[in-house]
């Protein structure tokens, strides 16, 4: 009774139900994230328990097309196995992906969750210490590490022109910036805060990248290319946004993410 | 010139002639020997000992006053974390282990099957042949890590409709393809090991192509070619951890994992015992049976 | 008279540019042995090898029991069925025990059942005094011994014509006897034979024919006594002076 | 006995007896022989065109008009974006070539070392013996990823100072390791190889025990094991690039980094094929080695 | 009467619980040849081992020109500059030329000069007609003219005594004449030798002296005439007899 409205451009909630939803396995709603998942998007790398940004913007989705927190069940994808072309093994994904044209060739997106710049993580005393400008850093002959397939690998090698260590993900770029092997890792936002605060000794943001990439219309949840899902999902990212639950989700995770300079 | 010889007590045509369990006795000049023989051996396993200690001991003293030691013990041997994530670190074994026997099991059948084709003659398996050399070629040839890529992310980029997705069974499927390169190569260079007389023998006694292959080449080829197949086996255990990059968590990765939340490397020292743990008795297994081998064949030269 | 069991009629073969066996013509009446002497590279090998197919001639005719066995159209297989071959060395199967090894043809090729074809090796091995090794692998037996079996194997086919090939050139001195004996008791038998030896005891005491075998052809033959004794040709006679020279009669 | 034989011509003692290369014709039966077999092979030949036209052809048919074709074609084999990409991926390969370089030499001399260390018999070495065993059993049974994590981000967490943090520099250390355990067990287990009967003869002629390794045990061992460390050298450059795991770009990384980027896997086969470029010469060579020294021992084996 | 190159004076050898040699006595005067027969495992090889140093012997003396060379502290390298030994086979270093195989121990043990060692190695060669192998590598020979090199190698080094350890059993029947010949000439010139053979013809041709070694032990001994035609022990008529039915002389 609901296929044939499903194709409707306006959105008639009805369609969105779990009963309706061509999820993988009925009834329930597979989300993925990262291995491990990172503060402050996923809290202590269990994204069941609903606490982290990206964990409670999926529970409010999955509350907001119907399901509960039990028909919530969690994978882990690496992040550039997500992004390739190809059928997946979630409903949708989310671990920072930013929307950009070239991905949606190949995935869908929903409408963005969050917008967030690029920032370089570093420490003190680093060769990127006290650097305020973009082209400081490009003159400071630092190292600048970033993993593979992400956008912010596209900021040190379009926006800033350097060649970049290419890490399999944040977590072994991280590793590298622990042991000075490089000068700064660049990550979203957030992330930087996370890390210069917490896992990185003496860590401090250089800066933010405003607009790194003018092609990125900030984070979005990832589905699989003209997924089923993709209208829904899109639907109640709008529905979290207009209602104000997103907000409330943002202050509460990602309240400290406030100013960090900008590089220019 | 026969005299000046003396041939002492001589044939001794007395006692029994084949009596030689019986009494004997070192003589005096044995024993002299033998007091020098065994001072030497003395001063030799003192040498050997004091070498030992010295070495050992300054290595072990070095190591343990450097600056550093309290640091490297605690990054890399903090035993009490090691054993809080071995339970993680075995989960992710699980997977290392349930590839290489999925993995080592169909490999030994494609493997053997591309070595019969590579050695047959017939001619209607021509052009088998020429696909044959030419996968085993390429395989053998080209990067694991790129063939997982490629298999991994690359297949399931073609929506080809009703093919798995699973990251899991892709990646499974690259070790496959990669691995039967490398048996096929090692049965086939076995069975042209076994001597052409052999094969004779066998076509002496009537014995049809396809019947000499069963019952006289091929095991001999196998006992032949167990050691280097083990030596495989081992590499193989090793390599199923390079599926991780398409996101499957085994060992590796999940000591990689751990290390990357806690910035301790004791996980991956767990990692490397738990690996080595099964490694070491493959490749001991592996090193006798080839010590074996060539005891034999010294044997046989001297003959 | 019966019929000859071989007959050979100017046989030649070459390996590439080089002539290895050129005019080769002799006949091996039923229950003889044919003994073929000469240098290391002669031909002896190939000459074997030929009549048991294991060669491909390059002109004349090799005829076992009055059939052209050199036809194009000759199944090789069917031909060794009659045939039984020793060779000098790498004759066992190493992977299989001596009673294995006997019956690995009967059973295989001839379709004998498991049964009878033990009990056929059985005493094949009980009447040359091997029963005790049945179940020995290879490796365990002298060099003798294992020539033994090797020619016990190839007779547990009931073969027209067994071709021996220098079995005992990779053998010890004092092991050249049992085997010698054994091929000296299959003559008594009857057993048609064509061997290729350095062993001058060989020739002289199986022998019913020798022939000399110079740079591929046969360059004389006859009783044994004739071409061991009072050889007629120049390089028959330096043959065998070295042979009586480096110690064997 | 000794009637009834023929002899056709005889000893043709009437030509010069070795006159061999003479005007030789076949004859009619073997003319008749040689049409029969003529035919027989043309049937064959026949049977493998026809076999391979068949299956090559199918092949090619199945796999260009079936509904993805397209798709693969454009997903794994789009030259233009190939040829795009290429210098980047050459770019990442010398990574490969200059770690195969430096790793090479110094395994090869760590290697040897190692291996004369272990068939050593002074007692003064025991403690070097001992723990040149077990630096080859650990190192022979622990993944490459593994070692080159312990190392590439172990050593500088330990924040030694002077010692280096770099990547490269480690990330090479640990392939140097690595494989220096495996070429130290193939030449020791050449070494062994090597007939003691040749030991003997030296030492009879009065060569002392290191001349005896140097000019006789050696120069034979190295030809023996030639084979199996021409098929460790391409296992090294195939292994190269997993020290992109640390951050350094090699080959396969650059090309991971341009498929992210394109969605397009036509990189990695261009990776692919820069490998094989270098690896299939190598195994090629590897086996004619191998080949040769297998004829030459059957031949031994037939004298 | 020169005193003896060689005196063994009741020399026993075990292999763990086998015994293999035991209560050997006997003398080599200089310029003569000993010559041990028996059969296969009655322990001639480990005899000649022994003497080489290459094992290390039980009980009992071993003297060299009346040097305890099984005391405790001799050292083997010294003593072997006085031996010369060859094998049944693998005696050419298969990695170099006849030549360099021939100077090796010249230069670099006895620090002989590079050219003075290929000079004396030109003179022996072409003594026993083998100049033109001098570039040759040892695959490219037969076994006899290997075997030969092996002998010319012991020989650049001007041993006291030479042991020779079945040198022609792993070779063509026709080729151990050459062999044979060649150490035919070393005795007539005043070579002192030990052999270990099952070959008579050397025995009858070379020997001053053959010992019949059965089990380990020497069982009778005395001018070949008498051990080869006359032995009085029952073994030693057993083991000829064997011998000459296997068709050596
Ligand atoms: N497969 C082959 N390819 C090329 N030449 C061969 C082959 N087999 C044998 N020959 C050559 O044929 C000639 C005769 O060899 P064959 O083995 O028949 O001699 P033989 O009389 O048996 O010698 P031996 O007494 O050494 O066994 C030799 O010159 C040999 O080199
Ligand atoms: N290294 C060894 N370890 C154990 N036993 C040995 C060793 N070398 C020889 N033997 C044993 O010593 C005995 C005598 O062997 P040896 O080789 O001296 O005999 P041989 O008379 O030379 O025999 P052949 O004629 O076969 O060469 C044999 O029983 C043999 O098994
Ligand atoms: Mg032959
Ligand atoms: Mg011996």
């Amino acid at each position: 009774s609901s296929s044939d409205e499903s194709g409707t451009a306006s959105g008639d909630t009805t369609t969105c139900t779990p009963d309706a939803l061509q999820t993988l396995e009925a009834g329930v709603l597979t989300i993925a994230t990262g291995e491990p998942a990172y503060y402050p998007w996923v809290i202590d790398d269990a994204p069941e328990k609903g606490e982290g940004f990206e964990a409670a913007v999926a529970y409010a989705i999955a509350t907001e097309l119907g399901y509960d927190q039990a028909a919530v069940k969690w994978v882990r994808t690496t992040f550039d196995a997500a992004i390739a072309p190809g059928p997946k093994t979630f409903d949708f994904n989310l671990q920072q992906y930013s929307i950009t044209d070239e991905r949606k060739e190949v995935v869908d997106f929903s409408s963005p969750y969050y917008k967030s710049n690029q920032a370089i993580v570093s420490f003190k005393g680093s060769k990127l210490d006290g650097v305020t400008t973009l082209q400081g850093i490009t003159d400071s002959g630092a190292k600048l590490g970033a993993a593979v397939a992400t956008t912010s690998l596209d900021v040190i090698e379009s926006t800033l022109g350097l060649k970049a260590s290419v890490f399999n993900d944040n977590a072994a770029g991280v590793t590298a910036l622990k042991n000075k092997q490089i000068d700064g890792l660049v990550v979203d936002l957030p992330t930087a805060f996370y890390l210069s605060a917490v896992e990185v000794p003496n860590g401090i943001i250089v800066g933010q990248i405003e607009g790194s990439d003018a092609a990125d219309q900030g984070f979005g949840l990832l589905l699989a290319k003209e997924s089923p899902l993709t209208s829904c999902v899109t639907k109640a990212v709008d529905a979290i946004r207009d209602n104000g639950t997103l907000a409330s989700i943002t202050s509460k995770w990602l309240a400290d993410s406030a100013g960090a300079p900008v590089l220019k | 010139m026969s005299e000046n010889r003396g041939r002492g007590s001589g044939g001794n045509s007395g006692s029994a002639p084949y009596d030689f369990g019986g009494a004997w006795q070192p003589s005096e000049i044995e024993l002299a020997r033998r007091v020098a023989r065994k001072k030497r051996n003395q001063k030799n396993a003192l040498i050997a000992a004091l070498s030992s200690a010295l070495v050992l001991g300054t290595l072990i003293v070095v190591i343990v006053t450097s600056p550093g030691w309290v640091t490297l013990r605690n990054t890399f041997f903090k035993w009490a974390y090691g054993v809080e994530v071995l339970p993680k670190i075995l989960l992710g074994f699980a997977t290392n282990a349930t590839l290489t026997v999925i993995a080592g099991t169909s490999v030994a059948l494609i493997g053997l099957l591309v070595a019969l084709i590579r050695t047959s003659r017939t001619p209607a398996l021509t052009p088998f042949r020429f696909l044959a050399t030419i996968y085993v070629d390429v395989f053998r040839g080209v990067p694991l890590l790129l063939v997982i890529l490629l298999v991994g992310f690359g297949i399931p980029a073609l929506q080809i409709k009703g093919l798995t997705n699973s990251v899991l069974i892709l990646g499974t499927l690259a070790v496959i393809i990669t691995y039967s390169a490398y048996v096929a190569e090692v049965i086939r260079s076995g069975i042209l090991t076994v001597h052409p007389s052999q094969r004779a023998a066998a076509r002496s006694l009537g014995l049809s192509h396809s019947q000499t292959l069963r019952y006289v080449v091929l095991p001999q080829a196998f006992k032949r070619v167990t050691p280097p197949l083990l030596n495989d086996l081992v590499a193989l255990v090793k390599d199923t951890g390079l599926i991780s990059i398409l996101g499957v968590t085994d060992a590796v990765r999940a000591a990689q994992i751990q290390t990357s939340k806690s910035f301790n490397y004791t996980p991956y020292v767990m990692a490397a015992l738990i690996f080595l743990a099964v490694t070491i008795p493959l490749t001991r297994a592996t090193d006798r049976m080839l010590r074996k081998s060539l005891e034999r064949q010294n044997a046989q030269g001297q003959a | 008279m019966s019929a000859p069991v071989l007959r050979i009629e100017k046989l030649r073969k070459s390996f590439g540019a080089e002539i290895v066996l050129e005019d080769i013509t002799f006949t091996v009446p039923e229950h003889t042995a044919t003994v073929f002497i000469g240098a290391s590279g002669s031909g002896k090998s190939t000459l074997l090898r030929c009549i048991n197919l294991l060669e491909q001639i390059d002109d004349g005719v090799i005829k076992l029991d009055g059939q052209d066995i050199s036809a194009a159209d000759v199944n090789p297989d069917e031909v060794r069925k009659k045939l039984g071959m020793v060779f000098q060395s790498f004759n066992l199967f190493p992977h299989m025990t001596v009673l294995e090894n006997i019956i690995l043809a009967p059973t295989k090729v001839q379709g004998v059942s498991q049964d009878e074809a033990v009990d056929q090796a059985f005493k094949l091995l009980e009447r040359f005094g091997l029963r005790d090794k049945a179940d020995q692998y290879p490796d365990r037996l002298s060099g003798g011994q294992q020539q033994r079996v090797a020619i016990i194997r190839s007779l547990a086919r009931s073969p027209r014509l067994l071709l021996l090939d220098e079995i005992t050139s990779a053998l010890d001195p004092v092991l050249v006897n049992e085997v010698l004996s054994t091929v000296r008791e299959l003559k008594s038998e009857g057993m048609t034979m064509v061997l290729a030896t350095h062993e001058m005891g060989f020739a002289k005491q199986v022998a019913n024919e020798v022939c000399y075998l110079h740079q591929g052809r046969i360059l004389e033959w006859g009783a044994p006594e004739e071409i061991l004794e009072a050889p007629k040709r120049a390089e028959t006679r330096e043959f065998i002076k070295r042979v009586h020279d480096a110690g064997r009669l």
